[in-house]
């Protein structure tokens, strides 16, 4: 894509591949992805299901080193995690023994943060997913939403500038999904931070994001575009806005055609 | 990894094999006070269940003296020249060989070459593998022209009177040779009877012989001469004791020393040790050669030392 | 938002404590039943030379505790197994949490481990005594190297099952290796360490007996082999009584402990 | 639908094989070096009476293998050992498996399996050979006592942590207590039965090895205690050695069996 | 609701609740719950996350025992899971050591059904989820939405009666998605098996139900209403059907509702 890393790209992946070993054969999950993410953006990820969107997002996160191809974060190689990056993965990991909040606590313990504001960070981040009176259950004792959403303040409480997100909303109603939206996006808006955002949502990636990208089969490319809808954004008004339709309509091809 | 003793002045550990009958000297001199009239204490008191690991206490200084048979001390002065002996403490080999009571080969009344040959083919329950019971065996076997290793079936029965009597007793083994008072505690159980017996005069020719002793090294005697002369005293005084007072003291006594043994095998006990236990801790020749002897038969220790080497100068008594 | 709806919970002594209470009472009534046919039976059944009964068994402890026997040696065991279960225990979980993490190492190590630990320990005796004397320590450290090899084979076990999810998930918050062992393998392999903990309670004791047996004049194992020595029976049983004892007290302890760190764990009430 | 995109992979020799080949070669290197440093330095560091020195320790297996000794004791032990180790894992699996699964009654049992466990077998030795005689029988029933609560007790724990989620998925398929069993809690538990197995080796060898010392004439057992009677440590080292080989043989076995059960597991290359 | 239990009714569910113990205080997951579901109907449920709906189905399920109230299934109580009835939970439930395939034929594998039937069941099952050429794989070497259809065709080859399913589309793709929302209510309107099924997503739940409930808080119902919108249902016509738009509005104010 871009040919000079300009100050503004945060990551950059180029040529990236990666294959699964399975009884002596290589499962391709991933082959040749090209992607150049620029500072600041909120680009939604959307593609069929087992179509390397995951994957994609465990390379960038630096979790799994590719089979060939290299990413880079803000011009260096990404050999590892890093603590700039927050990455909310599609399965849960909450630890089980840990209470609520001491589940949002984890990253402040890590960073070395002193308990009490350790305490009263991860109060907050609890009350803003909507869970306070559920600091002291343990992961177990959480219905589906309720653990993702402690997951996602977990995620929060790092305070990283990049966001990976798989999936985030997937399992909240619609109520739910749509005020952890907007405090997404008040989030972004205000800080300055970058998101890659994987949904299964057409109408969720166009309310989003500033860019979408449709993954088809091995992560190949079929459809990357800005969406330059005006902000805020509201799904109500949105649904008959015929640029969204119009959007909506081109979404749901290229996923069709990515399913060939 | 040659220490020398860890004991402070006037003080000695000794480490003996069990709590057998020819340690009951040591338990005498220590209940009538002797140790501490001669003045030395007696430290720590470990049993150690096998000559090896008396050898080893005394090798990492852990103990002073080591109370055992013969054979530990031969055999420590086999790998240590200057392994030396401190007294003699049962002049008579005190294995017993006792049969089961229902034994039909041979009557304990019969000719002793009878009642070897009794136990041709047998199974017999032994302490373990380079023990003065399988010597015993080995020794009457070759005695009447025969081979334990072909002519019978050792099997190994560890050192507890349980183990061996359980074997006894559930057929598993058809005769034990086996410390005293085996023959006491098998007859009191009534699981079996006394078979042959050097201690009592059966074995022509090993009727005395060294068996129960002391024994450490030049360098304890060098570096506490003065312990050991006090501790060689108190036990002279002990055995010296046990041949003197009553016997409803001795018995007494032994009930002290054999804690939960039953009372019926208490009662032949103290003519015994009057028998057995010398009234001197000295070595004569005789005895010593006797042993020596024996060892040499029995195969149970290569390089034998002499009489001169390990025998200290004061305890060569020259009674016959 | 979502507001928890709670209730307060009415229940009775019964309802809190009734299922503790059963399994207690059960225990006991099993204890006496035991005891009851083992005493009826014993001549008729057994071979009471070799069994003895519990009544002459009750009686030695009663005699024992008489003459200070019992305790003073019981004290020296409990010592002995007591040191050399905390030292064996926290060596082997530590050893095993930092040998786990280092994969290859481990697997290079492996054959050696289970080499030195396939050694009988009594055949070593002597080299025990010469290095360590035939004081505590050995007892202590008999009873410790047979400990430390069971925790450790089983902390292994539980770090090599941890959830490489959770391991991730503190990677990404920038956690190094130590946060990883201390947030998430030591907390995730818990069932691995009280397991060993569990299995190794009776090592440690049986541990300190052999090293009682094999240089010693007081203790349990002194006990039970002078005890032998005299055929005994029934004194044999006293002292076996008296380490079983002890080693469900120590069970006790690592049960509690289980508990504590089981709090997160659905009960499983229901099947 | 998502077709799968598959390519063949070409790995060499090496690819494949490396990471074995180096363990492996690496094991051999540490093998070397340790008997080289304790040949070098028994003479002064040790007390060679104590210790020996891997030169007389092959001089002895040599001088053994001649003679038949070596193979005619150790193929006695072997037998016991894998006759013991086989009895004891079967039991304490399916006990394990099965008292695990009645939760209710393993409470009320377990403080007397472990008092039971707790009791050390040597103080047992007269019992066993009056019920069980002095011949292979009574070792391998030693044996197998020892490995049984091992195996049990791991098998135990790991049936404890089975998911339950997985068990209602197959009560919802209509699936009873054998369903469950079979298809979920064997499966589950698989690692806390591979790590009793692995745990229990060495001890199905100190069984065997411990009932020889009480009662045998023969076996490695009592080749041990004849050539420590003799003041003989090479020859304790040289059986030491054997035991150790035939330790390290069952673990290969469990390590196979390991592997096997663990197909399905990530393989954690990446750290 | 019906006083008299018709032959039609499946599932009766009356004064229903269920408390969790949590340090000696009971936590209320449902109170008070009445629910009758007819014979062949599709029901869906909305509601708030953490409103307990996955505590009902589990109930509904004989998973887990009421703490008052009854359930019976076809007059009978329910004291424990039936074989007529499958459920897809909401939390993945696949065996980690069994393959796709293996893993799909364990309903039939339980059932005694012979070796070569179960293969070729199964082998159908999942071609109709879209995971042909992933038969050999571990669920841990599958994408999050791959794992879900592997439930569902493992829900499906017991072949139930009748169907709880708890969010089963959630995490895929809008194409897939609406292949597997036609591919149900093709069996349903074939096998006339009665389905209840949880959903985030209004549209899915006008989409497929023909009765859809709302719950609040503690399973309260809050709106409890037919669906009558003429079958078969498009999503993109639906879109713009006036009923649809005010079926939508009216679900909407009753989540919100719910919140309260
Ligand atoms: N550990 C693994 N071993 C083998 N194959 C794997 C592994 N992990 C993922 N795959 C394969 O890689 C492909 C992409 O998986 P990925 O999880 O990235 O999909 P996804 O786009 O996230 O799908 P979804 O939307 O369902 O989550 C799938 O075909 C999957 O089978
Ligand atoms: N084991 C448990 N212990 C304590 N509380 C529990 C337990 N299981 C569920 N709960 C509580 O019950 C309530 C309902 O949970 P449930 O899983 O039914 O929600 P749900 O409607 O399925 O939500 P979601 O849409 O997020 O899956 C929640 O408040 C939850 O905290
Ligand atoms: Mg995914
Ligand atoms: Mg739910």
């Amino acid at each position: 894509m871009s040919d000079t890393v300009t100050s503004e790209t945060v990551i950059e992946v180029s040529g990236l591949g990666k294959q699964f070993v399975k009884d002596a054969v290589g499962i391709v999950a991933l082959r040749d992805f090209d992607l150049t993410i620029a500072q600041g953006s909120f680009v939604t990820v959307l593609g069929r299901s087992g179509c390397g969107k995951s994957t994609m997002l465990n390379l960038l996160a630096g979790l799994t080193t590719p089979t060939s191809g290299t990413v880079s974060y803000r011009g260096r190689p990404v050999a590892g995690p890093r603590t700039e990056v927050g990455y909310l993965t599609q399965s849960d990991t909450l630890m089980p023994w840990r209470s609520v909040h001491k589940n949002v606590e984890l990253p402040l313990e890590i960073a070395g943060v002193p308990a009490q504001r350790r305490t009263e960070h991860a109060a907050e981040l609890i009350g803003k997913v909507g869970l306070e009176g559920f600091e002291r259950h343990y992961p177990r004792e959480l219905s589906g939403g309720m653990r993702r959403r402690v997951s996602l303040a977990r995620m929060l409480a790092g305070d990283p500038e990049t966001l990976l997100m798989d999936e985030p909303f997937g399992a909240l109603d619609a109520q739910l999904r749509g005020e952890l939206q907007a405090e997404l996006l008040r989030l972004w808006a205000d800080g300055g931070q970058t998101v890659v955002f994987v949904t299964h949502d057409i109408e969720e990636a166009l309310l989003l994001g500033d860019r979408v990208v449709v993954l088809g089969p091995v992560g190949r490319i079929v459809l990357d575009r800005p969406i330059d809808l005006p902000r805020p954004r509201d799904a109500d008004e949105l649904r008959i806005d015929p640029e969204f339709v119009a959007l909506h309509r081109e979404l749901t091809a290229a996923l069709r055609e990515g399913a060939r | 990894a040659q220490r020398s003793s860890t004991t402070p002045p006037g003080v000695l550990n000794v480490g003996q094999i069990s709590n057998s009958l020819a340690f009951f000297p040591l338990f005498v001199a220590e209940q009538k006070g002797y140790f501490a009239e001669e003045g030395v204490k007696l430290g720590e008191r470990p049993r150690l269940g096998t000559g090896a690991k008396v050898a080893a206490a005394l090798k990492s200084g852990s103990i002073d003296l080591g109370a055992g048979v013969m054979t530990d001390a031969l055999n420590l002065a086999r790998i240590d020249d200057k392994g030396r002996l401190v007294a003699n403490l049962v002049d008579r080999y005190y294995v017993d060989v006792v049969v089961g009571a229902s034994f039909a080969g041979a009557s304990p009344s019969d000719p002793l070459d009878q009642r070897i040959r009794a136990l041709r083919g047998k199974k017999i329950g032994i302490t373990g593998p380079g023990s003065g019971t399988e010597a015993l065996v080995t020794y009457l076997f070759a005695k009447a022209g025969m081979n334990s290793a072909t002519d019978s079936e050792l099997v190994n029965l560890g050192s507890t009177a349980a183990a061996a009597l359980g074997a006894l007793k559930g057929g598993r083994v058809d005769a034990l040779a086996f410390f005293q008072p085996i023959a006491q505690q098998a007859t009191a159980a009534g699981i079996g009877v006394r078979f042959i017996s050097p201690a009592a005069g059966d074995v022509p020719g090993l009727e005395r012989t060294s068996h129960g002793v002391v024994f450490t090294t030049q360098r304890i005697i060098d570096k506490k001469p003065k312990e050991v002369a006090a501790f060689q005293n108190a036990l002279g005084r002990a055995q010296r004791f046990i041949h003197q007072a009553d016997t409803g003291e001795i018995i007494r006594l032994l009930g002290l020393y054999l804690k939960g043994i039953d009372p019926k095998a208490l009662t032949e006990l103290p003519a015994l040790m009057r028998s057995e236990i010398p009234e001197s801790i000295g070595f004569s020749r005789s005895s010593f050669d006797t042993a020596i002897g024996f060892h040499r038969v029995t195969g149970l220790v290569k390089h034998l030392p002499s009489y001169e080497q390990i025998v200290p100068p004061a305890l060569r008594t020259n009674a016959t | 938002m979502t507001a928890i709806q709670t209730v307060r919970l009415d229940r009775s002594w019964w309802g809190r404590h009734g299922g503790t209470a059963t399994v207690w009472s059960l225990r006991a009534l099993l204890v006496v039943a035991l005891l009851v046919v083992w005493e009826l039976t014993a001549e008729r059944w057994f071979d009471i030379t070799f069994t003895s009964k519990p009544s002459d068994i009750w009686t030695r402890l009663v005699q024992w505790h008489q003459d200070g026997t019992l305790w003073s040696n019981t004290w020296i065991t409990v010592q002995e197994v007591v040191y050399g279960f905390l030292l064996g225990a926290a060596a082997g979980a530590l050893t095993g949490f930092v040998l786990a993490s280092a994969r290859a190492f481990y697997q290079v190590l492996d054959p050696f481990i289970m080499a030195l630990y396939a050694i009988p320990k009594v055949a070593l005796a002597p080299l025990f005594i010469v290095w360590f004397g035939i004081g505590m320590s050995m007892k202590v450290l008999l009873a410790a190297a047979t400990v430390f090899f069971l925790v450790f084979l089983n902390v292994a076990a539980g770090v090599r099952e941890v959830d490489r999810g959770l391991i991730d998930a503190v990677r990404l918050m920038g956690g190094g290796r130590r946060d990883i062992l201390v947030k998430v393998v030591v907390p995730s392999s818990m069932t691995g360490l009280l397991t060993g903990l569990k299995v190794a309670i009776p090592y440690a004791l049986i541990g300190a007996v052999i090293g009682e047996l094999v240089a010693s004049n007081r203790g349990l194992g002194y006990l039970i082999n002078d005890a032998a020595a005299q055929f005994d029976t029934a004194g044999v049983f006293a002292t076996l009584v008296v380490l079983s004892v002890i080693a469900a007290l120590l069970n006790l302890v690592v049960g509690l402990l289980d508990r504590r760190a089981s709090r997160w764990k659905p009960l499983g009430e229901e099947r």
